[in-house]
């Protein structure tokens, strides 16, 4: 943590980097912070309960400003980074990445293939709250998932806190404030609550990288990011592409195999 | 299931342009006959049918759906329908997931010399939906709050 | 360097000089031969043809066996059981065989295993080792013998060019020997027929010696059981079949390093040749 | 409120038949926003159109749909007649309620009621539908070939004759390509040389056609009508402006023992080299490789003997971009060498040769002067087998394909075998006799009954050397499968056609899709054999594929007219069926965000990347934008975009979604 504190101040004080994004001590948990000079950094906290994606505020400009910025960042994190690449969101010389390793080893990542590599030793795992709640779901017959849901999305009052927390959701306007037509309502009502969680699944589908912001943003608890990670654990293999890693031909949506597997076209 | 007569289905097809819609015009010209329930939406190709239509098909009271275009290595623009492919892999497991009833899309590729298929397909599909029973589970769902609410017009 | 070790039936009893010789060859080189426990017969060459859950069983047990005992790595100096094994393997990736098959041995199979013959041994552990310790070198002109299994089916073994190999060449060079083109490396012996139809055998192998010998080989070199007992035991029955008898020795290329290496005849077990070794 | 026109067609008796047709217009007359609706006998008769185009005046009509037949049947003629009304033909839709409702239903209230709701959907569109303009695409007129076989000298010359620029490429220092290696040419046995050469020149002497030779294709950027072609000329080290092409330099250059690539490696060149006396430009070039000056820095004999001092040592390679409307691609195939076939011996036999070395062997201008000679040791080969299918239709090396020419070539080579050793005996071992082709299979016949070619039917398991001979071992499946072994002076293998190096990356360059071995792809397997997936790229001979000398002529000039058809305006017009990226007003420009995943859907690589820069030039974003030009129209990168920030003209999001809410809605 020490190294961490030290680097940034390094780093703002150098001018390399003219903000450091990262955590501080929040009143029940870390909170984000933006150090714009060296003493700020002094706040600088970096441990596992640091999971708050921070990936989710490097593709706002009027954030980020023009100059060079570093940001901490959990293996999570670091995944939707990778993510924000192939989506041509970032580029090498504006980004600085800092983490903190197993051993406590601060490391610092100025390439994108560095950081791929790095992410590329940690296996995206089920914790034991997503195999509970998946375990259930995938028990249940299919008129029992669609009850599930229904109730769960009866919560949902359109807060879009998922779509703020959700770093991979940069679109300056979103499906729903398209309005010609207007494809899904944007207020809170059950169809529009389904539209809208069923498109976010399918925008997410070989994107998401499961950082679980989006589910720990909901107020009302609703599991959303189970969704898209379910999307994600069964499309990855079927599709042939890794979390947190580059495409080289494209998003799982945007390109195709000539044996895709498929039962059910006639 | 048992299935109800008195009920006709509602079947909206999303087509493309190249096979399935010159499949379907083909079906016509050997005045093959087939249910009325469907009716046809042409596309380009099955790479641009959004799959938001889908659901908004459903929540405007569609029973059923058909989406069906060029076979594999077919397509008019060479991979439209590989891609729309994918997309349909990725759509049936969300929406399966979400407890979505996925026999009520029918998925599949006619070409443009068989109109014989597609009589079959609409028939068959029509046969199937009316065997499942209307899709009130969905459409209860859209008649809150919705019905006055879509779409205004610009 | 530790490797494991398969031995096989031949090894033990028709073919004891190729044991003997890889066992010697092996302890000049410091390679520790590690043989597995309770092997058993890999069921080549009848098995495949009558049953194919025995013939996929009987090597699986095999391996199955060796990785219990933590082996990574098996030299199996017989070609047909070094074929069976890794065509085995090769049927085995097929999940519903493995199932089954998992079922008939029950215990547990991986498939992991690395199966290499002895040519892959001695290029991956020997070959430096080898050239620095010749004390003999093997000054013949010779053919070497591949046979049918060593290198077929290619798209399986993966081992060698499939209609020229070169590996045993480049061993035999590599010890001081001088190697002929012909044509004769890698036609059929008549391997497994060597009992049942030791007519078809004498023709099959007397074509292979007689090219050889036509092409002045001093000795036909080879690395399977099956080829050395037909070209060697078989001797008399091919002569019969040619004009003019042929003389030339059939050794194992473990025999032939040894001898380089200055390892006993006895030792490598050149004594029990049919036809006499005078290298 | 939009005023819409609908206009309902009895088809004669095929739609009111089953359809009741007066109350399909009653009821879509009541319409909100329908200004007019009728129904007539025949709306594509000139009385129907007039009723159109009067309506659209009287009732100055923002909209028309007409329900009759199919789209794909009439929706032009419905669209001019609207465009001679004076309305935008984009406005103009049809509900087919013959091919899709008439014909397939029996006469029923549902069958009214599914001709109304189909009616109705289209309403619904036309009231989103926009005016549109077809596209003009402004077109260079100049094209570029790349290769100078027989391919692209066909292709060039018509084109040329056509009375349009081309430019042609060639990478070897002489056009010809493996025609010109030929001796002969079945089926009429004429010598290849003498009906290609005149050709060779008229493509040197044709004013309309500049030709570059050893040169090769950097770069292409643009799209149909509006390519830059980067062109790199390798340098020759001579000066072709002053050189005479005397040859006095051959005669002098110490480096003699260079094998020959024109002679497929039989024969030998020199360092500086005409690589054949026919050559076009007959003038020499360095190989840099293997000139003694190059390699160490000595020698330069050459620049000593010519007269005109036209060796420039130190040339170096020149890139030139040329603007061009249109590309062929004849860049032609290869043949596989003897070592691809260990059982034949590994390439190590000096006797074993492929088809092209016999071709050279045969050939009057051949390292042995027309006669058959064993490369080993100059023997006349009293005995000859040719082997067919060396390599193709064989899955297990990877060539599951035919190459196509074996057959014939094999056919016509034993033939000349044995025209030219009369006590020669030749065997041809062959999977099957493929002579599809004018005069072809009695060519074969020919050579099996008046030359007396030995044909086995099967094939060869082994080759190999023994006291001088060469061994083949192979079956003859005809005749109970035994085994036949032949002592052979000289084999002949027909090795499988390949397509040519590097024709894998030229396709990358030229964004066009290859198949697995990597030929070149065409637009379409039957009905596009020419075209290429990329608008204004064309394909010519045995680049797309192995094919014989008439069939590639016939496929240049095939390309050659795709070509002068598309020279043929000034503008290209496309249907306006484009995708299209919304540019809003500052400070957004556009929702795109530029994830730039419709790029990689994009099957025309129309998706491009704008960048929006600020007064000070400074980058505010990059977005996608769409090449019209390259745009075919099919709307995968719109049912991709997330933000929906790209659509497409003719089948908007609004137009698609307002179809099926008035379908369902009720």
């Amino acid at each position: 943590m020490k190294k961490l504190r030290d680097r940034a101040a390094e780093l703002l004080s150098q001018g390399v980097v003219s903000l450091v994004i990262g955590y501080e001590e929040g009143t029940k948990r870390p909170r984000p912070l933006f150090c714009r000079n060296s003493e700020s950094a002094e706040k600088l906290i970096f441990d596992s309960r640091c999971f708050h994606n921070l990936a989710v505020y490097i593709t706002k400009k009027e954030l980020v400003g023009k100059e060079r910025f570093a940001v901490t960042a959990p293996i999570s994190t670091l995944r939707s980074i990778m993510q924000l690449y192939v989506e041509n969101q970032l580029s090498e010389e504006k980004l600085l990445v800092l983490t903190v390793d197993l051993s406590g080893e601060l490391r610092e990542f100025t390439t994108f293939d560095e950081i791929a590599a790095y992410v590329a030793q940690f296996e995206l795992k089920r914790g034991e709250r997503e195999q509970g709640i998946l375990s259930k779901i995938e028990a249940m017959d299919r008129a029992e998932r669609w009850k599930f849901w229904m109730e769960e999305m009866s919560h949902c009052f359109k807060c879009y806190a998922c779509r703020s927390a959700c770093p991979l959701c940069y679109c300056s306007k979103c499906v729903v404030e398209v309005n010609r037509p207007q494809w899904i309502n944007p207020w809170p009502a059950p169809l529009a609550n389904m539209e809208w969680h069923i498109n976010r699944a399918m925008h997410m589908v070989g994107r998401c990288t499961a950082c679980g912001a989006c589910g720990d943003a909901c107020p009302v608890g609703i599991p959303i990011d189970l969704i898209t990670r379910k999307m994600m654990e069964d499309m990855a293999p079927e599709f042939g592409y890794v979390p947190g890693q580059p495409a080289k031909q494209g998003n799982a949506l945007s390109s195709w195999k000539l044996d895709d597997r498929e039962q059910f076209i006639r | 299931m048992s299935s109800n007569t008195d009920f006709e289905p509602k079947i909206i097809a999303f087509v493309c342009n190249w096979c399935t819609y010159a499949g379907a015009d083909l079906t016509g010209t050997s005045r093959l006959k087939y249910a009325t329930n469907v009716k046809i939406v042409r596309f380009p190709c099955t790479g641009r049918i959004d799959f938001l239509l889908l659901l908004k098909s459903f929540a405007q009271g569609a029973d059923g759906v058909i989406v069906s275009g060029c076979h594999p290595n077919d397509c008019h623009y060479t991979s439209g329908n590989f891609h729309a492919r994918r997309r349909w892999i990725a759509f049936r497991s969300v929406l399966d997931l979400m407890g979505v009833d996925i026999r009520r899309i029918q998925y599949s590729w006619v070409s443009a010399a068989e109109g014989s298929k597609w009589a079959d397909l609409v028939n068959n599909t029509v046969a199937d939906i009316r065997a499942l029973g209307p899709y009130a589970e969905y459409q209860k769902v859209a008649d809150y709050l919705e019905k006055e609410g879509y779409n205004e017009e610009a | 360097m530790k490797i494991g070790f398969y031995p096989g039936c031949s090894l033990t009893g028709s073919s004891r000089e190729y044991n003997e010789s890889v066992v010697a060859l092996a302890k000049a080189l410091d390679i520790e031969l590690v043989e597995i426990k309770d092997w058993n017969c890999c069921g080549a060459t009848a098995a495949h043809v009558m049953n194919e859950e025995l013939s996929l069983s009987l090597p699986a047990r095999i391996m199955a066996m060796a990785e219990e005992q933590g082996l990574t790595e098996v030299v199996v100096p017989c070609a047909a059981c070094y074929n069976r094994l890794k065509v085995t393997q090769h049927e085995l990736e097929d999940e519903n065989k493995r199932t089954r098959v998992i079922e008939i041995l029950k215990q547990p199979y991986k498939g992991d295993l690395k199966i290499i013959n002895v040519l892959q041994m001695l290029e991956a552990y020997g070959a430096e080792n080898i050239k620095t310790r010749v004390t003999h070198p093997f000054a013949h002109k010779v053919a070497c013998y591949y046979g049918c299994l060593l290198v077929r089916p290619h798209s399986i073994l993966k081992f060698d060019r499939v209609e020229d190999p070169q590996s045993m060449d480049i061993l035999i060079k590599g010890i001081g020997g001088t190697t002929l083109d012909w044509a004769f490396k890698t036609e059929c012996c008549g391997a497994g027929f060597s009992v049942s139809r030791t007519d078809l055998v004498a023709k099959l192998s007397g074509n292979i010696l007689k090219d050889a010998a036509d092409r002045s080989a001093e000795a036909v070199i080879v690395a399977c059981p099956l080829c050395q007992s037909n070209l060697d035991m078989r001797r008399g029955a091919i002569n019969k079949t040619l004009e003019n008898p042929i003389d030339i020795p059939v050794i194992y290329i473990t025999q032939a390093i040894g001898l380089a290496l200055g390892i006993g005849a006895k030792e490598l077990g050149l004594k029990r040749h049919f036809v006499t070794v005078e290298l | 409120m939009s005023k819409i026109g609908v206009f309902i067609c009895h088809c004669g008796e095929n739609i009111s038949a089953t359809v009741d047709v007066e109350r399909v217009a009653r009821e879509i007359g009541g319409m909100e926003g329908v200004a007019h609706a009728i129904d007539y006998k025949y709306m594509c008769s000139d009385p129907g159109q007039t009723f159109i185009k009067e309506a659209v005046k009287k009732y100055d009509l923002d909209g028309v749909v007409v329900g009759a037949c199919s789209p794909r049947m009439h929706e032009p003629t419905f669209r001019r007649a609207c465009a001679e009304a004076g309305l935008n033909p984009y406005l103009c839709e049809m509900a087919n309620l013959r091919e899709h409702c008439s014909w397939v239903h029996e006469k029923s209230e549902e069958t009214t009621e599914k001709a109304i709701d189909l009616v109705k959907m289209l309403v619904e569109k036309v009231k989103k539908n926009k005016p549109l303009d077809s596209i003009k695409v402004p077109v260079t007129k100049r094209a570029l070939v790349i290769g100078g076989g027989i391919a692209g000298i066909q292709a060039s010359l018509d084109i040329a004759n056509t009375g349009h620029k081309v430019i042609l490429i060639e990478r070897d220092p002489s056009i010809g390509g493996h025609m010109s290696q030929l001796s002969e040419t079945f089926p009429t046995l004429d010598c290849s040389q003498c009906i290609l050469t005149p050709r060779m020149v008229e493509v040197a002497q044709h004013p309309n056609i500049k030709l570059y030779t050893y040169a090769e294709l950097e770069s292409l950027e643009g799209f149909i009508g509006n390519f830059k072609a980067k062109i790199r000329l390798k340098a020759k080290s001579v000066n072709y402006a002053t050189c005479t092409g005397c040859g006095a330099c051959i005669q002098k250059c110490p480096v003699k023992k260079i094998p020959s690539e024109f002679n497929a490696g039989l024969g030998t060149r020199t360092a500086i080299y005409v690589p054949f006396p026919q050559a076009v430009p007959n003038k020499p070039v360095i190989d840099r490789v293997n000139c003694n000056y190059y390699k160490r820095g000595a020698c330069k004999i050459c620049e000593k003997t010519c007269q005109v001092g036209s060796i420039e040592w130190d040339k170096e390679d020149e890139i030139i971009t040329e603007e061009v409307g249109a590309v062929v691609l004849a860049t032609g195939f290869d043949v596989k060498g003897t070592d691809f076939f260990p059982e034949y011996g590994y390439g190590q036999y000096k006797d074993v040769l492929t088809g092209l070395q016999f071709e050279r062997l045969a050939s009057a201008s051949g390292p042995t002067f027309g006669e058959i000679r064993r490369p080993s040791d100059g023997a006349i080969p009293k005995k000859i087998v040719f082997i067919a299918c060396a390599g193709s239709r064989d899955p297990a090396k990877g060539i599951p394909y035919c190459s196509k020419i074996c057959c014939m070539y094999t056919a016509k080579h034993a033939m000349l075998y044995q025209h030219k050793v009369h006590d020669g005996e030749s065997t041809v071992f062959y999977m099957d006799i493929r002579a599809g082709g004018k005069n072809y299979e009695e060519f074969v016949r020919r050579a099996i009954e008046e030359d007396t070619v030995n044909y086995v039917r099967g094939r060869v398991a082994r080759v190999y050397e023994k006291n001088g001979k060469l061994i083949v071992k192979g079956v003859d499946t005809l005749l109970g499968g035994e085994q036949v072994e032949i002592e052979a002076d000289m084999v002949v293998l027909a090795t499988a056609g390949v397509a040519s190096c590097g024709s894998e990356l030229l396709a990358q360059k030229l964004h066009v899709s290859y198949d697995p071995y990597h030929f070149f792809a065409e637009a379409h397997p039957k009905l596009k054999p020419v075209e290429t997936n990329t608008a204004g790229i064309f394909l010519a001979g045995a680049c797309q594929a192995p094919k014989d000398i008439p069939e590639t002529v016939g496929m240049a000039s095939g390309a050659a007219v795709k070509v002068a058809a598309l020279f043929s305006n000034d503008e290209l017009v496309r249907e306006p069926v484009v995708a299209v990226v919304n540019r809003l007003a500052p400070p957004l420009y556009s929702t795109c965000v530029g994830c730039f995943m419709c790029e990689t859907a994009c099957p025309y690589n129309a998706i491009e990347h704008e960048e929006i820069k600020g007064r000070d030039g400074s980058l505010i974003r990059t977005i996608a934008r769409v090449n019209q030009g390259l745009c075919q129209g099919c709307g995968t990168c719109v049912a991709f975009c997330r933000s929906k920030s790209i659509d497409i003209q003719g089948y908007t999001n609004e137009q698609v979604y307002a179809e099926v809410m008035s379908l369902l809605n009720d």
